[in-house]
Formats: C-alpha cells, sequence, structure tokens
C-alpha cells in the first residue's frame, strides 16, 4: 500500500485503475442525489425550498476541510519522506479545496439572504471559511512565487503543515470572538434538527462530491506524475544530442 | 561573549539602524491611526466601541512592513550562508531575528496603541489592558510574520505574499488583543482570559515558528 | 560547536557524488580527495556545476547520491556577506566575536585595508569589499578547508598577489584550498579539476 | 414542471445555488483535462507514447 504511493509508476498504474470506479461512481451518486435533493426530499416547514442549497452548500464545506486535512498530511509526508507523488497530491488538492472553500462561502451567502435577510454574517461558521479560502489562497501563491520547483514543494509543504497546526487555534479563536463579542447570531446552518427525509439525500450527495474529488485528485495526479517523468526524458534526450 | 549573544546584538544594532529601524512600522502604524476617524466619523461612541479592534489591526498590519527585509537581504547578498555554516543553528537564528524584530523595530506599537486607544476616548484601565495585549502579541506577531518572511524570502515583490500568508495565521492574535481591549471597555471580566491567550499564542509560535523557519531558510539556501 | 584541538591530518574526501540542480544532473559520480597544504580549483563554463559542488562540500546542498567527509570548513560564496550600514571594524570584530577569536586587525592588516577601519561597508569598492570579506574568512581558527567561490572576481593585481600570499601562508600551516575560478589565479602546485567534460554527453 | 423550476417562490436561489457548483465544478474538471492534455503533450515530447 505504501510503497505503491512512493512508486511513481506503480502510483500511476493504481490511479488509472481507480479513476474510472471514482469517476463513474459519483455520476451515479449525482444521478442519484440531484433528484432526491431537488424533487424527492420534502421542503423544509420552516425555511421551505431553500433547504435545498443546504445539499450543496454542506458538502462544499465538509470537502473543503477534508481538503485541508489531507494538503496537509500530504505535505508532512513529502517533507519528511520527500515522496514526490505525496507533493504532487498536495498540489492536486489545493486549487479544489479552495474552489469548494468558495463554493461554500457563495451558497452559504445566497442561503443566507433569503432565510435571514442578510448576504453575509460575521458568524464563527463563516468567517472561518473564509480564513481558510485565505490559507488556500496563500499556499497557492507562494507556490506559484517560487519558481525552482524543489524550492516551491518545499515552501508549500512547510506552510501547509504549519496552517494545519495553526488552524484550530484559528478555529478556537473565531468561535470566542463571537460568543462573546457578537449579539446572538441568527444564523442556524443546523437549522432545525434534521429530518431524515433530508439526511439520506444530503449523504448520497457528500458521497458523490467525495467521489468527484477523489477521482479528480487521482487524475491530476497521475498526469502530473507522468507529465514530469517525461518531461526529464524528454530533457535527457534534447541534452544527450546536443553534445 | 558566545556566538548566539554576539549575533543578536549585531541583528539588533542592524535591525535598530537599517531602514529607520522602528521609525517606519510606528510611523505606517500612527498614520493609520490618525486616518481611521476620518473614514468612520468623529461619534465618540462609535470610535470608543471601534477602537480596540482598529488598534490591534493596525499593529498587525505594522508587524508585516519590515518582515520582507527580515531574511530578504541575507539571502541575496550571502550572509545567511555566513550564518548557516556558523556556530549559530538557523533555528537560534531565526530566534534572535525574531527577537531582535520586537525589541529594536516594533517595541513603540504598545505605546502608540495606548495613547491612540486614549485618543479614541477609551478608559485609562482599558487602554492599558489592550496595550498589555499587544506587549503579549508582539512575539506572536513577529515570529509569524518571521515565518512568512522565511518562507517568501528571495521572491519577487515578496511584501504582498508575506501579508497573503501571515494574516490568516495571525487571525488568533488579532482577535485576543481586541477582545482583551474590548472586554475591560464593557466590564465583561473576561479581559484576563484573552491576554492569557494571547500570551499562550505567543508561546506556541516560539516553541514551533523558530523550527518552520529554520526548514524553510535550509530551503531556500539549497 | 566546538574544537579542542586542531587536527591537522583531517582531510576531505568525496566519493561517488551525484548533484542535480532543477532536475539537471551537474556531477556524476564524482571521487576525489585532498590532503593537508592541497589546493584543488576547479574550471570549467558557467552553469557546470562548479559553485553547487563548493556548496555541496560545505554542506548547504544535499547530494542525489554518494558521501562527503570534510574538515571544519570555511566558504567565501559569490556574495561578500556585508552590510552597508556596518564600518569595516564591526563587521570584523562581529566576525571574530562569533569564532572567539581576536577583534580581526591583524587580518585587515594582511589583506591592506587597515587605512578603511572606519569606513562603512557600503562606501567601499568591490575589490576591497571582496578583501574585506577574505580577511573576515580568515577568522576562524577552525577552519582547515577554504570554499572560494570566484575569489578574485572583483581583485586587481595587488589583491591577486595577496590572496595568493594568503592561500600559500594557509597550506603551510596544513590548510586546504577548493576554488571555483574562471581567471588564472596565479597559485602555484594546484591540482585542476575541470568541470562539465565528463559529464557531457552522456 | 414549472412548479419545479419555482421552488416555491425561492427559485432565484436555490438555482444560483446549484447553478454555481456546477460551474465550481466543471471548473475543476477543465482543469484535470488540461491537465491531461499537458502530460501526453509532453509524452509527445519526449519521444514516445509509452509512460
Amino acid at each position: 500500500m505504501w510503497s505503491a504511493f512512493a512508486n511513481p509508476e506503480r502510483f500511476e498504474r493504481l490511479a488509472a485503475r481507480l479513476v474510472p470506479w471514482f469517476g463513474w461512481g459519483a455520476a451515479i451518486l449525482f444521478a442519484i442525489g440531484l433528484p432526491w435533493a431537488l424533487i424527492i426530499s420534502p421542503p423544509d416547514y420552516q425555511q421551505g425550498d431553500t433547504v435545498r442549497i443546504m445539499y450543496v452548500h454542506v458538502p462544499s464545506a465538509w470537502l473543503s476541510m477534508a481538503a485541508y486535512a489531507g494538503l496537509g498530511g500530504a505535505s508532512f509526508v513529502y517533507f519528511i519522506w520527500r515522496h514526490n507523488i505525496a507533493d504532487l497530491a498536495a498540489q492536486a488538492l489545493a486549487p479544489i479545496g479552495a474552489v469548494f472553500a468558495f463554493l461554500t462561502l457563495a451558497t452559504g451567502s445566497l442561503w443566507g439572504r433569503p432565510m435571514w435577510g442578510t448576504w453575509w454574517e460575521w458568524d464563527a461558521r463563516l468567517t472561518s471559511m473564509l480564513v481558510l479560502f485565505l490559507l488556500y489562497l496563500g499556499y497557492m501563491a507562494l507556490r506559484a512565487a517560487i519558481e525552482d520547483e524543489r524550492l516551491a514543494a518545499r515552501a508549500g509543504a512547510i506552510l501547509a503543515m504549519a496552517g494545519l497546526i495553526n488552524l484550530p487555534i484559528i478555529k478556537f479563536s473565531v468561535d470566542w470572538w463571537n460568543t462573546l463579542h457578537q449579539p446572538a447570531s441568527v444564523i442556524r446552518l443546523d437549522g432545525p434538527t434534521i429530518h431524515m427525509s433530508q439526511l439520506w439525500p444530503l449523504l448520497v450527495m457528500a458521497l458523490a462530491f467525495t467521489a468527484l474529488m477523489t477521482a479528480l485528485v487521482l487524475m491530476n495526479v497521475r498526469n502530473m506524475s507522468l507529465a514530469k517523468r517525461a518531461e526529464a526524458r524528454a530533457r535527457r534526450r534534447i541534452e544527450g544530442e546536443g553534445t | 561573549m558566545s556566538a548566539f549573544a554576539a549575533v543578536f546584538v549585531r541583528e539588533w544594532r542592524l535591525a535598530a539602524a537599517g531602514g529607520g529601524g522602528p521609525a517606519g512600522p510606528a510611523a505606517f502604524m500612527l498614520a493609520a491611526l490618525a486616518l481611521v476617524p476620518l473614514a468612520i466619523g468623529p461619534d465618540p461612541d462609535i470610535l470608543r466601541a471601534a477602537a480596540p479592534g482598529v488598534i490591534a489591526f493596525a499593529a498587525l498590519l505594522a508587524s508585516l512592513q519590515g518582515a520582507e527585509r527580515l531574511f530578504g537581504d541575507d539571502l541575496s547578498d550571502g550572509t545567511l550562508e555566513l550564518y548557516a555554516l556558523s556556530p549559530v543553528s538557523l533555528t537560534a537564528l531565526s530566534v534572535i531575528k525574531a527577537g531582535a524584530y520586537v525589541s529594536a523595530v516594533l517595541w513603540p506599537a504598545p505605546l502608540i496603541g495606548f495613547v491612540a486607544a486614549m485618543a479614541y476616548g477609551m478608559d485609562g484601565p482599558s487602554a492599558g489592558a489592550l496595550s498589555l495585549g499587544l506587549v503579549l502579541a508582539l512575539p506572536g506577531l513577529a515570529l509569524v510574520s518571521g515565518f512568512a518572511g522565511a518562507l517568501a524570502a528571495g521572491v519577487k515583490r515578496s511584501g504582498l505574499l508575506i501579508a497573503l500568508i501571515a494574516a490568516p495565521l495571525q487571525v488568533p492574535l488579532l482577535v485576543f488583543v481586541a477582545g482583551a481591549g474590548r472586554a475591560a471597555l464593557e466590564g465583561t471580566g473576561l479581559a484576563g482570559a484573552n491576554l492569557m491567550l494571547a500570551g499562550a499564542f505567543s508561546l506556541a509560535a516560539l516553541a514551533l515558528a523558530p523550527f518552520g523557519m529554520a526548514a524553510a531558510l535550509r530551503g531556500r539556501l539549497e | 560547536m566546538s574544537v579542542t584541538a586542531l587536527d591537522t591530518t583531517a582531510s576531505l574526501g568525496v566519493q561517488s557524488l551525484i548533484l542535480s540542480r532543477g532536475g539537471r544532473v551537474l556531477v556524476r559520480d564524482l571521487t576525489f580527495s585532498l590532503k593537508p597544504g592541497e589546493a584543488l580549483v576547479l574550471t570549467g563554463p558557467n552553469g557546470t556545476g562548479k559553485t553547487t559542488l563548493l556548496r555541496a562540500i560545505a554542506g548547504l546542498v544535499r547530494p542525489d547520491a554518494g558521501s562527503i567527509t570534510a574538515a571544519p570548513l570555511a566558504y567565501l560564496g559569490h556574495g561578500d556577506a556585508l552590510k552597508s550600514a556596518e564600518t569595516v571594524m564591526q563587521a570584523m570584530s562581529f566576525a571574530a566575536r562569533l569564532h572567539g577569536a581576536g577583534d580581526g586587525r591583524a587580518a585587515l592588516e594582511v589583506m591592506g585595508l587597515s587605512a578603511l577601519v572606519f569606513r562603512t561597508c557600503g562606501q567601499l569598492s568591490a575589490g576591497q569589499k571582496r578583501r574585506l570579506a577574505l580577511a573576515r574568512m580568515t577568522l576562524d581558527p577552525h577552519a582547515r578547508l577554504w570554499l572560494l567561490d570566484e575569489p578574485a572576481a572583483p581583485l586587481d593585481a595587488e589583491g591577486k598577489a595577496l590572496l595568493a600570499a594568503l592561500v600559500a601562508d594557509f597550506r603551510a600551516s596544513g590548510g586546504m584550498v577548493i576554488a571555483a575560478t574562471h581567471a588564472d589565479l596565479g597559485w602555484s602546485d594546484v591540482r585542476t579539476l575541470e568541470m562539465g567534460v565528463s559529464e557531457a554527453g552522456t | 414542471m414549472a412548479e419545479f423550476f419555482a421552488m416555491g417562490g425561492h427559485a432565484v436561489w436555490v438555482w444560483s445555488c446549484y447553478g454555481l457548483s456546477a460551474g465550481g465544478i466543471a471548473f475543476l474538471i477543465w482543469l484535470s483535462f488540461r491537465q491531461r492534455a499537458r502530460a501526453r503533450e509532453w509524452q509527445k515530447l519526449s519521444g514516445d507514447g509509452q509512460p
């Protein structure tokens, strides 16, 4: 298992076999989850049909956080053992996590407007998500700014690990800030206690999102690894001919 | 004199003299705090309520001002190589740099914070609590800024990058310092807890950030 | 770090060294050794890994493979590592304190910089800065190996002669020197390693 | 059908959320396929199609 991640060629073969499974799995789950979320599940007795936003908002939030955990974990593996595949995984996870963090913020805002009459509430969850989004932006900006690939990978890994350590503290501080200094928040994302008729479609959609992210990460890592090795081969050939 | 002390003395002198020393961040903080009332209006109640947050935020921005120079010049002129091969480890150098940055460059921040808090209409004890919060938070602010500076050393226009990296990591300090001032102002009895949290963050940063900085610098040297 | 006694037999050994930079292999399977008193000059065109090899011996660059055992060393890179706000004396006495060795006046004398002690480093010419950097490097009393990257680039004829004398003295006392250079340094009795020759075409 | 699209009067909010999410996911898929095209390009340049 471990060695499959360390050896690029073996990882590429494994990924090539897994990507269709996760990809089609995601497609099937979306085919079930979307109608369930949009049609079958009943409107909420308080929130009406806006509750359907939950079925994309909550999975996005879950994935943006899972992606950061993965980013930090992969960075740690790369930093300690210098497995290139781990760095590629970190590189693949960052834009995905950033997009889902953005989607969480956007759908949260679009949910808040009809429900609570405000586009943005400085509540603890939205604010934490905003900070997480900034962490992703910082990570990607740092990697983009350093030209040497190895240096960029190392600097990125160090930053991602620092972010992972700091994230619980940030979360704590934002909760602390929110409970102590804000008037009681009007937004309650948990909403009324969730009903079974809502829980199932939510679960299916969360699985669909997760399968999709897994497929994309595996595919990207495989292609990045292939490109990297092909680039090295091409360069060796050109320089070999040049002399 | 031990190598550690020799490097600290030198770094302190260079930080205090080079680039205007404490003048730059202090002037920045003063200017920011002078402009805020012009932006949000002279209503004393609003100003007093906003003061803790605005002052903590200005101090955070001021701590980012010098972060670019902390390691950038040393990397380009070869000084970092000299240190890396000297009897002082890069981890110790990181502690020294942050310490020199606080004690030679950032030290006016609590004073400016106190004066500004009075000018914004806070009472003396609250202004004192806010100022004490800044004292406790400065090591943490400097260490996180220095960490970002080490990661971005040698990068073009690293100032922007440093701000983007460091600001989210400094969120807890902003919350605790402003929280201390506000708790004192509102008399909620939680000023002490906020101050302790600010100090705890600084201590945690002191325990961890130097290793991150040293790892980042080693990578930049390779 | 403390070295209690000077080990005059300490030498440098490089075994099956492989170095790469940005995915390009610069040094392939390099093996050599240096004994006390010997000097090695690295030559070759730009981009053939002279600097990378020096930095690897200094321990700044991690080799892809192979091993390096080096005596305590002093390193002088491309940059002079001088701060324009410091005076020559401040720069020297700091380095002296760092290594616990005197105040550095003697070394300034050797490099012909005695008259400049109260100038700031920002006021020096490129050649004077290089001399100062060389003088500072000599302050490490434990170093048995000097790694010099283009030590003579900005030096005039007199500076080059001073450098040659400095190196000769150091070697006479059992020190070893490795220098990367484009120009002829005019040192006597040196070995030469031409970089980028054996590696090409493979 | 019209009732379905009306979403009980909240059509704008619900559909813009699903539209945004679809857009974000489409963007990620596009990124992945661009990466795949780049990998193929390098493989062609390296002289063989075999990884």
